[in-house]
């Protein structure tokens, strides 16, 4: 009793499908911009409503003086976008921020020798502390890559060991005066963040050295890649013949110097330096780098939207500042805005996906 | 309505006697009450002159005090008054708002440098520290074992007052420090050291503290150790829960800093800055402390001698 | 003549012997099929052979000369790739980036030079008959367009020895059809190609020599036109194979599975249909096969009837009640359980032990109140384990320590302790070796018989031949075709199901 | 030509191996044992090395203190331990600590309602300060399953409107006196926290009723295999009717509630509550969990674990008061130890698999 019935599949069907699938990956495509635009448009709203709200807002120097605020952020948020995008965190950087002043201070205080003082000059103080930011990130990485700690836990352990470091050198107390002294010969120091160029702060100028600087490595250099294949699958990355450990350990360091870097431009800006300096700022730079767009699983992720994140944070503190909104609600908007820009974030990439399937479709139908 | 106002602000106030314009309020984190009660009143008073005021928080952060004091400038503020994050660190910021033309008064806390704030108006420490310590020592009968609670090691108070109780204390050789540890001027903090130093050492018979806060820590610590009927404490601030734990018999005493009398005295000055160039007054400025003790205690308001 | 060498290879991984002093050899210009059953080795042979594992004594010589491999890079480098079993590729990257990724293409300035990556990309595409923009993220492609960038990569890297360790398992039978086509041409070449694959008559076809592994031993090495399928099976199991699909009687009860008109929306895909009007009905005793290409929408059907994934219309009914918006937990309640397709991903919970793995989805029917009953528990889990032939040392060994076979088990063992009156089993032989099969099969036979309704999907066609009652032949989400056993030949399903008839010879393995 | 060659596997040989790698099993069995007690181990060298140091350190009352201290991080620590079983992060707990505590300040202060100052009586503040507690907890919930937060995000979010939200209810101020007045029928607040039954505080009462309660449901309620399924893998566990949504948002809930009692605590020790109140106890109540073995991927962690960690972490703090050795060198070891217990856990993880993998060997080549 053989009862085979067969029934070819429509071609005719197939082609329309194929023409209307195209259509939407098209119209999807074009929505999809406009998400992609979200951050932009975000930070777009911010500015029109604060600018409505407050005379003294948009300002050539008070976005200036925002910008620089957001400069120290940004300059973490930097940092922090690598180990995100590789997969990990970095829990450190404020500490990190902390202990960068402490022997920036340190050391413009000058160190004693076989007995003898001597005045380190401005910039081997400057390369003094970014190195022990990235020997800090070393730490992370040897942490993360050799002993297998999950990330979170290795920068989490380097968050007081770093904390605990600087307010030890520092026996808790300030670095005063660390503008120098002409007869020492290691004046200049607060010209990192005190000084300007045609105008603008020079911190202005080091956020966007680096934004260009990390545009270029992790899109034009072969590293870029490696990152994101880290970052989004591991496994195939190390079988491909990516140096994995090498890339994670990178990152770390790189986040370790950009928070030094961040912690300079601090202690130079306020002329002194205190050992607490920077606590909690890893989490504004998570927060910027989340904003941004991208995935805390790793392999997500841009420089464009980590700028744009880190300026959403500091206009929206600066301008709630402005309009003399308290503290209090400024906190309250901040947690509000971080979870609905993740939520737009998850909008976003459900859409993109039913964009990029339909295309495939389109693709697959038509071939 | 305010046309010609901009351009003064600069040129510290050649203009009319036209009140208005901005005032910074700038303190400390809120959760103790000494410096809401600042706040409050600096902006009661800039209301009553005329002012706009702005109030916000630095909660100690250097970095966080630098930025509003930069959001200061940008909303050309007219005046600053600050009871600041740090004696060194605070320079900076206070030196850049002189800069944009914006006079600053300190108030509570000095920073270590002269010449860049126009006023710094601060209770005079080593004195409330003295009456303090010899009300302390009075408490002690002037012998026994007693622990001391310093306050932030970035804010100079900390340092005068403690050098104030020492001062007094140390004419005294039968009273011994057992135990000197910083609580960061923070309730919880002393709470939880108060009652580690107490299982080292149950032997106490006073506790002297760098700020009211502390010492209500250091009193319910004692309190949950059964200790408190047998240990004086004593503070400095007074708090209006200060006050209330002395009236029930907890505290023995603690030195009232006029904080709400410093904070309209800033304001007026600034007043007089815009107005007329000048405050008036010296740079550096104290204001004498009272001693609150059980018998005196219902003569005392916030911050300040009932009127 | 050789090209690559390995001499008394072994390999421990702790305690476990996965190689014990294997020779193995490969020739230029020919294809060596490599057999074995799950475990027996295959994988950690070729990671060896490719640098990515080293060998706990033995040595590696390439053209007679001894060599160390320090990395999978170096053996790259020396022009020994592997494609591996499971896919590595980057999700977040483009075809291009997986491509490259690990050796760019680098301008003299040291950057990425996207352009030349594009062209090469293009053009490796285009020989392998998929034309799809190489900035496509590979995360939006089908697995078998996956499968085939993974081969794009190996075929770009000019090797001299291509080692593929199951290359096909995602492809239709076309695409193998393409792939084959290449490897003639690589050994053509003079490329020396090492090919594995559970597809025992696929990887038969294809090869010039055979090589079969047994226990991490080598047991029998031969010319692929000495030996036929029946041959492969004895060595790798060591004995005649007793029949893969055993004959049973099938006593029909009541319809317990009605399916009327469904319709299921591809849910990467919402514009897309997986399932485009399907009506079918299973009666109790009786076993339902789902035969059809990659991507016919098997498992979003059975997915759908799971209550994983939404419906758009039509009735689905178990013993006459109509389901509804009923979860996956309600379904389960009332007797529908499913046995996922990728068991590691669905299937499993690797941080539990077995005993946990089994009880999971019966677990409400040991709880006392509030609190599980231990006992209960341990003795319905010990009583799964000797029903399904589980090998395992105690129900409290961990997950990851039963080979893939016995894992597999476990998974239908968890569908049972749920106590199902429909079994939904997806691919259940996928990635099993013949042993294992076989116990799968006899399971689903005696599930039947004790009433079951089954339904199940499969890629193979020996088994759609021989395993169901019925057979719906499945295409684009709608039923093409409706067999019953013993009626239909392996040229009537290539037909039905949309696929050309492949033109290998059908060797029976019963 | 027919060259078929067949070697049949050597069986003697076999037998030898299984042999071998059974005792190599048990040999490893037995370290693994020792491993296992690592956290133990840790707590009883702080323990020893203490007494040893400080002849104040292991009196009965000192430890009774100590504990009362481990117990409000313990509370928070438990709450987390779920969450992390579950694979997500709590990073709201210190700020619903904050709010906790104001909501009883607020309710212990009186409620008006319609014109009339009703003071509710202790137990409803309790219970309301827990429901709100709970309800930030139910929040993080619905961000992560039903918007598809990363739980990172979600409770960094709620980190901040937890916070902001207890400062404006507050004003920012500390609530004085929350011991409440005979005359309005709401004393008995300052039990909580300075209550003793036996001489012992209730809080550590407290902590260990949570405990037992906590083993009880992970080891013998359905909900704690759950639990520990949805952790390890999140897909198998729906597959198999495991209500994973509900499992979900039920541990950020159990989380905040737990964080809130910890808040009442703290509030009723030192009868004021503060908006500040918990600032940064979330990453204390990670480092118990993490220190106690708990994987943070999820599926990995016990109740006996994180209470261990949870002493490891208060002991050594006390410990390092009570010998009078600065906060900062505190700082810095906490950071050390957090750092070497997970290094620890990972040797020991990589050592469990030795082990099994030797313990399979021994039976697959017995069999
Ligand atoms: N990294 C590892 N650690 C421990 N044991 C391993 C590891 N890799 C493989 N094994 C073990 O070695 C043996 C051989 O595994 P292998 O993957 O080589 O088998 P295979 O023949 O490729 O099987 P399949 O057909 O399932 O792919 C198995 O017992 C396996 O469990
Ligand atoms: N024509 C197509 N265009 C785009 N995507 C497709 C197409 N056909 C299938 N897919 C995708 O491929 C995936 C695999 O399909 P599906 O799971 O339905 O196949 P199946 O019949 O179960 O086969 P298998 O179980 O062997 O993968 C689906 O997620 C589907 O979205
Ligand atoms: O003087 C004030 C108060 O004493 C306060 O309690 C802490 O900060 C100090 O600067
Ligand atoms: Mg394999
Ligand atoms: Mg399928």
């Amino acid at each position: 009793m053989s009862t085979a019935t067969t029934t070819p599949p429509p071609t005719e069907e197939r082609r329309d499908a194929a023409a209307s699938a195209a259509a939407r990956a098209n119209r999807l495509r074009v929505l999809n911009v406009v998400f992609e635009a979200r951050a932009f448009i975000a930070l777009a709203v911010l500015i029109i409503v604060f600018t409505l709200l407050s005379d003294t807002f948009l300002t050539v120097t008070n976005v200036i003086t925002m910008t620089k605020h957001v400069a120290i952020n940004g300059i973490l948020a930097l940092g922090m976008l690598l180990v995100i995008l590789k997969g990990g965190i970095d829990l450190s950087v404020g500490s990190i921020v902390g202990l960068s002043g402490v022997v920036a201070g340190e050391l413009l205080g000058g160190v004693t020798l076989f007995g003898v003082v001597a005045y380190p000059p401005v910039w081997v103080t400057i390369l003094v502390a970014i190195a022990v930011g990235t020997l800090v990130g070393a730490v992370n990485g040897i942490l993360v890559t050799r002993f297998n700690v999950a990330p979170f836990i290795a920068t989490l352990g380097m968050l007081y060991v770093a904390r605990g470091a600087a307010l030890l050198i520092s026996d808790g107390e300030t670095y005063p005066n660390l503008g120098g002294d002409p007869e020492l010969g290691n004046t200049g120091f607060n010209y990192l963040g005190g000084g300007k160029i045609l105008g603008i702060p020079v911190s202005i100028y080091l956020l966007a050295i680096l934004a260009v600087v990390f545009t270029v490595l992790i899109r034009k250099a072969p590293f870029g890649r490696w990152l994101y294949a880290t970052g989004g699958n591991e496994r195939a990355a190390e079988l491909s013949g990516v140096p994995v450990k090498r890339v994670k350990a990178r990152v770390y360091m790189i986040s370790g110097a950009c928070a030094a870097l961040a912690g300079l431009i601090i202690a130079s800006e306020l002329t002194s330096a205190a050992p607490q300096a920077g606590e909690t700022f890893e989490l504004n730079a998570i927060a910027a780098v989340v904003i941004g767009g991208a995935a805390l699983s790793g392999g997500r992720g841009n420089v464009r939207g980590t700028l744009v994140g880190a300026f959403v944070i500091g206009f929206l503190a600066d301008g709630l500042v402005n309009l003399g909104v308290s503290t209090f609600w400024q906190i309250l908007i901040k947690g509000a805005v971080i979870v609905l820009a993740v939520m737009l974030d998850q909008g976003q990439q459900r859409f993109q996906k039913r964009g990029a399937a339909a295309a495939a479709a389109a693709q697959t139908s038509a071939s | 309505a305010c046309g010609g106002d901009d351009s003064d602000s600069a040129s510290s106030g050649s203009s009319s006697g036209d009140a208005g314009g901005l005032i910074a309020i700038i303190t400390p984190s809120p959760d103790n009450p000494f410096f809401k009660a600042e706040a409050d009143a600096a902006a009661a008073k800039a209301k009553e002159l005329g002012y706009e005021t702005s109030v916000a928080s630095h909660d100690d952060d250097p970095n966080k005090q630098s930025e509003l004091i930069d959001a200061a400038i940008s909303r050309k503020a007219k005046a600053i008054i600050l009871d600041n994050a740090g004696a060194d660190a605070s320079i900076g910021p206070v030196t850049k708002a002189k800069d944009a033309g914006i006079p600053v008064f300190l108030i509570d806390r000095e920073i270590n440098k002269t010449g860049v704030a126009t006023a710094q108006i601060v209770s005079n420490n080593a004195q409330g520290a003295q009456l303090a310590a010899q009300e302390f020592v009075k408490g002690m009968k002037s012998k026994g074992n007693y622990v001391e609670l310093t306050g932030k090691e970035s804010d100079t108070n900390a340092g005068v007052r403690s050098k104030g109780y020492a001062d007094v204390i140390s004419q005294y050789p039968a009273m011994k420090k057992v135990a000197s540890v910083s609580a960061n001027w923070d309730q919880q903090e002393a709470f939880t050291k108060m009652e580690t130093i107490i299982q080292k050492n149950k032997d106490i018979q006073g506790v002297i503290a760098g700020n009211d806060t502390m010492a209500l820590g250091a009193v319910a610590a004692l309190k949950g150790a059964g200790l408190l009927d047998k240990v004086v404490v004593v503070g400095f601030d007074g708090s209006p829960d200060a006050i209330a734990a002395i009236k029930a018999g907890e505290m023995l005493a603690t030195a009232l800093q006029p904080a709400a009398l410093a904070a309209e005295q800033a304001v007026e000055q600034a007043d007089a800055t815009i107005k007329d160039g000048k405050s008036g007054k010296e740079e550096k400025q104290s204001i004498d402390c009272e001693i609150v003790t059980k018998a005196n205690a219902d003569e005392f308001g916030v911050f300040a001698r009932k009127s | 003549m050789t090209v690559l060498t390995g001499s008394a290879i072994t390999k421990v991984f702790g305690g476990t012997h996965a190689l014990k002093g294997v020779d193995f050899a490969a020739a230029p210009g020919r294809v060596t099929a490599l057999f074995g059953e799950n475990g027996a080795g295959k994988s950690t042979l070729m990671k060896i052979l490719a640098g990515i594992e080293t060998p706990t004594t033995g040595h590696i010589a390439v053209d007679g000369e001894p060599v160390v491999f320090t990395s999978a890079r170096h053996a790259a480098d020396t022009g020994i790739v592997i494609i591996h079993q499971e896919l590595s590729l980057c999700a977040n990257l483009s075809i291009e980036d997986n491509l490259f990724l690990g050796r760019e293409r680098v301008t003299a300035a040291g950057a990425v030079d996207r352009k030349q990556e594009r062209t090469a990309a293009a053009a490796i595409l285009r020989r392998l008959e998929e034309e799809i923009d190489p900035r496509t993220l590979v995360g939006d492609l089908r697995l078998g367009q996956q499968q085939l960038v993974e081969i794009a990569r190996a075929l770009l890297q000019d090797a001299r020895v291509l080692i593929m360790d199951e290359p096909t398992s995602a492809l239709s039978e076309p695409e193998v059809e393409v792939l084959f086509r290449m490897i003639r041409e690589l050994t053509a070449d003079g490329v020396a190609v090492v090919y594995i694959s559970h597809h025992l008559d696929e990887a038969l076809e294809i090869a010039d020599d055979v090589v079969v592994l047994r226990d991490g031993s080598l047991v029998a090495t031969a010319e692929a036109d000495d030996v036929d399928l029946g041959w492969i099976v004895r060595q790798m199991v060591g004995r005649d194979q007793d029949s893969l699909f055993p004959d049973r009687d099938t006593i029909l009860g009541d319809e317990l599975l009605t399916i009327t008109d469904l319709v299921v929306p591809d849910p990467s895909n919402s514009d897309r249909l997986a399932i485009d009007g399907v009506t079918l009905r299973v009666r109790a005793g009786e076993i339902v096969g789902l035969y059809g290409l990659m991507g016919a929408g098997r498992t979003e059907l059975l997915e759908a009837l799971a209550g994983r994934i939404p419906i758009q219309s039509g009735e689905v009914a178990l013993a006459g009640e109509v389901l509804a918006r009923e979860s996956i937990r309600e379904r389960i309640a009332r007797g529908l359980m499913l046995v996922p397709e990728d068991r590691q991903r669905d299937g499993l919970v690797q941080t539990m032990s077995v005993g946990e793995n089994l009880s999971l989805a019966g677990l409400l029917a040991f709880a006392r109140r509030v609190f599980l009953n231990r006992r209960d528990e341990e003795t319905a889990v010990s009583r799964t384990i000797t029903d399904v032939t589980v090998k395992t040392s105690s129900p409290k060994s961990p997950i990851g320590s039963l080979s893939g076979g016995n894992q597999q088990k476990v998974v239908i063992g968890k569908a049972l302790l749920t106590d199902p009156r429909v079994l939904l089993l997806d691919e259940p032989s996928r990635g099993v070796d013949v042993g294992a099969k076989a116990d799968v099969f006899a399971l689903m036979a005696e599930q039947a018989q004790r009433g079951l309704a089954v339904l199940f999907t499969t890629s193979e066609a020996e088994e759609a031949l021989h395993i169901p009652d019925r057979l719906l032949v499945l295409s684009r989400g709608r039923i093409v075709g409706e067999f019953t056993r013993g009626a239909l030949t392996r040229e009537d399903l290539m037909a039905a199901s949309g696929g050309s008839i492949p033109s290998t010879k059908t060797g029976e393995a019963s």
